[in-house]
């Protein structure tokens, strides 16, 4: 017998608190898949966010700190600057990165900080219960954009891949979707690019992944995965927006 | 003994500097120093001031209200300084630079053209030492020699070649004060 | 024979895999109430171990385990993952 | 042993690097600019961190994740800057993380002004972000105290696993005087077994300050409690002058004491049997400075650049006592001694 899947080695047995259908459980699962692949498990550190997956480190099986809302970058930066040979990422939501901690995000990408940002957008807010987030998409109704979002009211949605390809620093940006198997795949390769690009000392890695909330969104799992497709690959296209491989000095 | 001493200028006099090495060669003969800057929004330009104390015992405040010693090298330094010197201070005018007298009857004021001196030698910014050595020469504070330990301790390592300007400079300074004639009441 | 192992008392019941099987052998099981509270997913017979299911399932409710032979590939998305 | 003749801010630095600091994240603010200046030029020569972060908030995060990685780390900033990084002095608070944060106080509220101010004690002692948080806070009051200080600071930080603040001000950043570096003999400090290193060969560390079962939030924060009563109890600081005779004490801190020394002095030569208390630890505050002079203290005149501060624990260490005065000024403007000379006059009229 061939084993074709089992639980990574690098998540814990524990069941997420996630709700049914949640991306960040599959996304979960496919760092750790990578964190065993490059056998890092003992030299990785990660880095929880504020938002839904602000108990990450309940589920993954490997050093991690909590970090407050949008700061995951600065504290990745912190780990990174005292312990350069160790994997330090990042897992941030579309709040948190995208919002509260723009700053510092551009700054990390800015510094071609060496380390991996694991980027969720799911253009909304989970944890609080729905609200719009910086990634909502125009016309999208949330809790805080009941009649959908009027640009001239609440602006558009900001596109970090497309923002952070343009600056200097940045050595991989790609960004992602997990709404069918086939892109599931792709998004494991792209994560796993990216953790090499550190592992190489190549420095800053982004990697954004579209990913479904069907509990805010109001619909199945299966529609969200099609909404993705049909919706917000649409504003956010999926692609590898940066690549260089030239190691960092 | 303690002496205070206030030292203001213009920025670019070397005021900082002055009571640096005041402070360093006092601090070489093991008494008590504390040197504090004037600083802020009027630090380039502007007046420019430092303060001064040096003690055999634990310095209080570091901050001086009424100095034993002012060392004005402009006049916009005498006029605000001058009132505040202790009766039986001393006051040092770099009379280079200030037309003016001050109107205390209760305090010995020495006069040094030391811009004139400064440039005599070859460089108008050494008139900050031609006053230092008028200062301690007057005072007797600190040795001559240690002085001139802490002028070659403060001057960076790309103006080492000025070494011997600064020292004529404060060794003019010094040989000011055989035979003169200080005004006031000394 | 191939292998496909749920860990029914970690379905939600998304039913993201149902979705995705190809060869459409997964179901729910209203039979029972799980840990969660929720009908967990089941299988009939003829998994041919493409890892699909257990590749969309947030989870981790399968295991997967095929019967090869010398020298034979693993499953299609198994592959492309790599 | 040399002497060295040096401004505070730099005399800090050189002493945060001699004391073992690994790495130093900050954002420029002044009067404390010579402090990162320094690091900036002999940090990377020694083989240390040196980082300019983007913001006091992000430097003080970097300096969560370098303290959680097991580091011997520092920030500077001043009032504002401080300010902000309250939300990160929370968070380490709550994740029970060492490191040393100075701030060096200019004059508030808002972006107020460089001068030397005292203004920030409430922000310094009493938390100052979300939570029942305390740091350590020292006041030194000669650049010698700040350099001794600092090597207590970090080894108090890893001692308590908790912030240690150094409460500095303008002058005493900006003022030169004499120090010497005293090699001290190491404490012997306890294994960071918590930090996150990679988990090889242990279990996995979690640095984390979220508790969302309420009782395991109740249970940290009393081992919190316990811990800041722990420092209560051992780590008081203090100094006194003329404590053996004085009746008539000033109470002042920092470059403030060093002021209402010299009026002291002038209070002595006027026979006025004046006395100064000193804190070196704002919190914890030293209250058995007071409960030992009490027997013959007649009264207090608090002294702060700020307009009331301090004196909340004046007057909870005095107790009722004795009557306590108040002196103040606010905004930059420092007292001379003149003016706290005819305070300790007025507290003696008011008091016989």
């Amino acid at each position: 017998m061939k084993v074709v899947f089992e639980r990574p080695r690098s998540l814990q047995l524990t069941r997420t608190h996630y709700c049914p259908g949640c991306g960040h459980g599959i996304v979960h699962r496919l760092v750790a898949e990578i964190i065993d692949e490059f056998n890092i498990q003992e030299k990785t550190i990660g880095i929880a966010p504020v938002g839904c997956s602000v108990l990450a480190y309940n589920y993954f099986d490997i050093d991690m700190q909590q970090a407050a809302h949008g700061r995951a970058p600065a504290v990745a930066t912190g780990i990174k600057r005292v312990l350069p040979d160790r994997v330090v990422f990042a897992y941030q939501g579309d709040g948190d990165l995208a919002s509260i901690g723009t700053a510092e995000i551009i700054h990390a990408a800015g510094r071609s900080e060496n380390i991996t940002v694991i980027f969720i957008n799911n253009a909304i807010y989970g944890m609080t219960g729905g609200q719009m987030a910086p990634t909502t998409l125009v016309g999208q109704k949330t809790e805080t954009t009941p009649y959908g979002r009027d640009p001239k009211m609440a602006g558009y949605p900001i596109k970090i891949c497309e923002i952070l390809s343009v600056m200097d620093g940045p050595a991989f940006i790609a960004r992602v979707a997990i709404s069918d198997v086939k892109n599931i795949l792709k998004a494991k390769s792209m994560i796993k690019k990216a953790f090499q690009m550190q592992i190489e000392n190549r420095g800053f890695s982004l990697v954004e992944i579209l990913s479904p909330c069907p509990t805010n969104w109001g619909m199945t799992p299966g529609d969200a995965m099609r909404w993705i497709n049909d919706e917000m690959t649409k504003v956010f296209p999926p692609g590898i927006y940066k690549e260089s491989w030239e190691v960092l000095a | 003994m303690k002496l205070e001493t206030i030292m203001a200028g213009f920025g670019g006099q070397g005021i900082m500097l002055m009571g640096e090495i005041l402070a360093h060669s006092a601090m070489m003969e093991n008494k008590e120093v504390s040197w504090i800057p004037s600083y802020g929004p009027e630090m380039r330009g502007g007046t420019a001031n430092c303060m001064v104390v040096i003690s055999d015992r634990r310095i209080a405040s570091p901050i001086i209200s009424h100095p034993d010693v002012l060392v004005a090298m402009n006049k916009p330094s005498m006029e605000k300084f001058s009132p505040l010197v202790k009766p039986g201070g001393l006051i040092i005018l770099n009379i280079s630079m200030i037309d003016d007298r001050p109107a205390r009857g209760d305090v010995d004021i020495l006069e040094v053209d030391a811009g004139k001196i400064a440039d005599a030698l070859g460089n108008s910014k050494v008139a900050n030492m031609v006053v230092l050595g008028a200062l301690v020469g007057k005072t007797g504070i600190v040795d001559k020699k240690t002085v001139l330990n802490s002028i070659d301790c403060f001057l960076p390592s790309h103006r080492k070649s000025m070494y011997e300007i600064n020292e004529k400079a404060f060794i003019k300074g010094l040989e000011l004060m055989a035979g003169v004639t200080l005004k006031g009441v000394g | 024979m191939n292998k496909l192992v749920i860990d029914k008392d970690r379905c939600k019941g998304c039913g993201l895999c149902i979705e995705v099987c190809p060869k459409k052998i997964l179901h729910f099981d209203n039979s029972i109430v799980n840990l969660l509270g929720y009908h967990p997913v089941a299988a009939d017979d003829g998994c041919i171990a493409c890892g699909f299911c257990s590749t969309i399932c947030p989870d981790i409710v399968f295991s997967v385990y095929k019967d090869v032979k010398e020298g034979e590939t693993v499953g299609k998305a198994v592959d492309e993952g790599q | 042993m040399e002497k060295l003749l040096m401004k505070g801010n730099e005399a800090l630095a050189e002493a945060a690097i001699r004391a073992g600091c690994q790495c130093f994240f900050g954002y420029p603010i002044t009067p404390q600019s010579e402090l990162p200046a320094y690091l900036a030029r002999e940090m990377p020569k020694r083989g240390r961190v040196f980082l300019q972060a983007e913001s006091e908030i992000a430097a003080i995060n970097m300096v969560y994740g370098a303290a959680g990685a097991g580091a011997r780390v520092m920030t500077s900033s001043s009032g504002p800057g401080i300010s902000l990084k309250q939300e990160g002095i929370s968070y380490l608070c709550g994740a029970e993380l060492p490191c040393l944060i100075v701030n060096i106080v200019r004059g508030g509220p808002g972006l107020g002004d460089i001068q030397p101010a005292q203004s920030d004690y409430f922000q310094a002692t009493r938390g100052g972000g979300h939570g029942d948080y305390r740091t350590i806070v020292f006041a030194p009051s000669s650049v010698q105290e700040l350099v001794d200080l600092v090597y207590d600071a970090f080894d108090l930080a890893d001692i308590y696993r908790n912030p240690v603040m150094i409460l500095g001000d303008g002058i005493l950043g900006q003022m030169m005087e004499p120090v010497v570096f005293r090699e001290k003999p190491r404490r012997q400090l306890p294994p960071k077994t918590w930090a996150t290193t990679g988990k090889k060969g242990r279990g996995q560390n979690i640095i984390t300050s979220l508790y969302l079962d309420p009782v395991k939030l109740e249970q940290h924060n009393w081992k919190l409690d316990k811990k800041y009563r722990e420092i209560m109890a051992r780590e008081c600081r203090w100094e006194v002058i003329n404590g053996d005779d004085a009746e008539y004490f000033v109470v002042a801190y920092g470059i403030c004491a060093r002021i209402a020394f010299s009026a002291i002095e002038m209070a002595r030569s006027a026979g006025v049997k004046a006395g100064l208390i000193r804190p070196v630890t704002l919190w914890p505050y030293p209250q058995k400075a007071f409960d030992d002079v009490m027997n013959r203290a007649k009264a207090f005149l608090t002294v702060e650049l700020s307009l009331g501060q301090m004196i909340d624990d004046v007057k909870l260490s005095v107790n009722g006592r004795a009557p306590v005065y108040f002196y103040g000024r606010p905004g930059g403007m420092v007292p001379t001694a003149e003016d706290i000379f005819n305070e300790i006059l007025k507290m003696k009229g008011a008091s016989v």
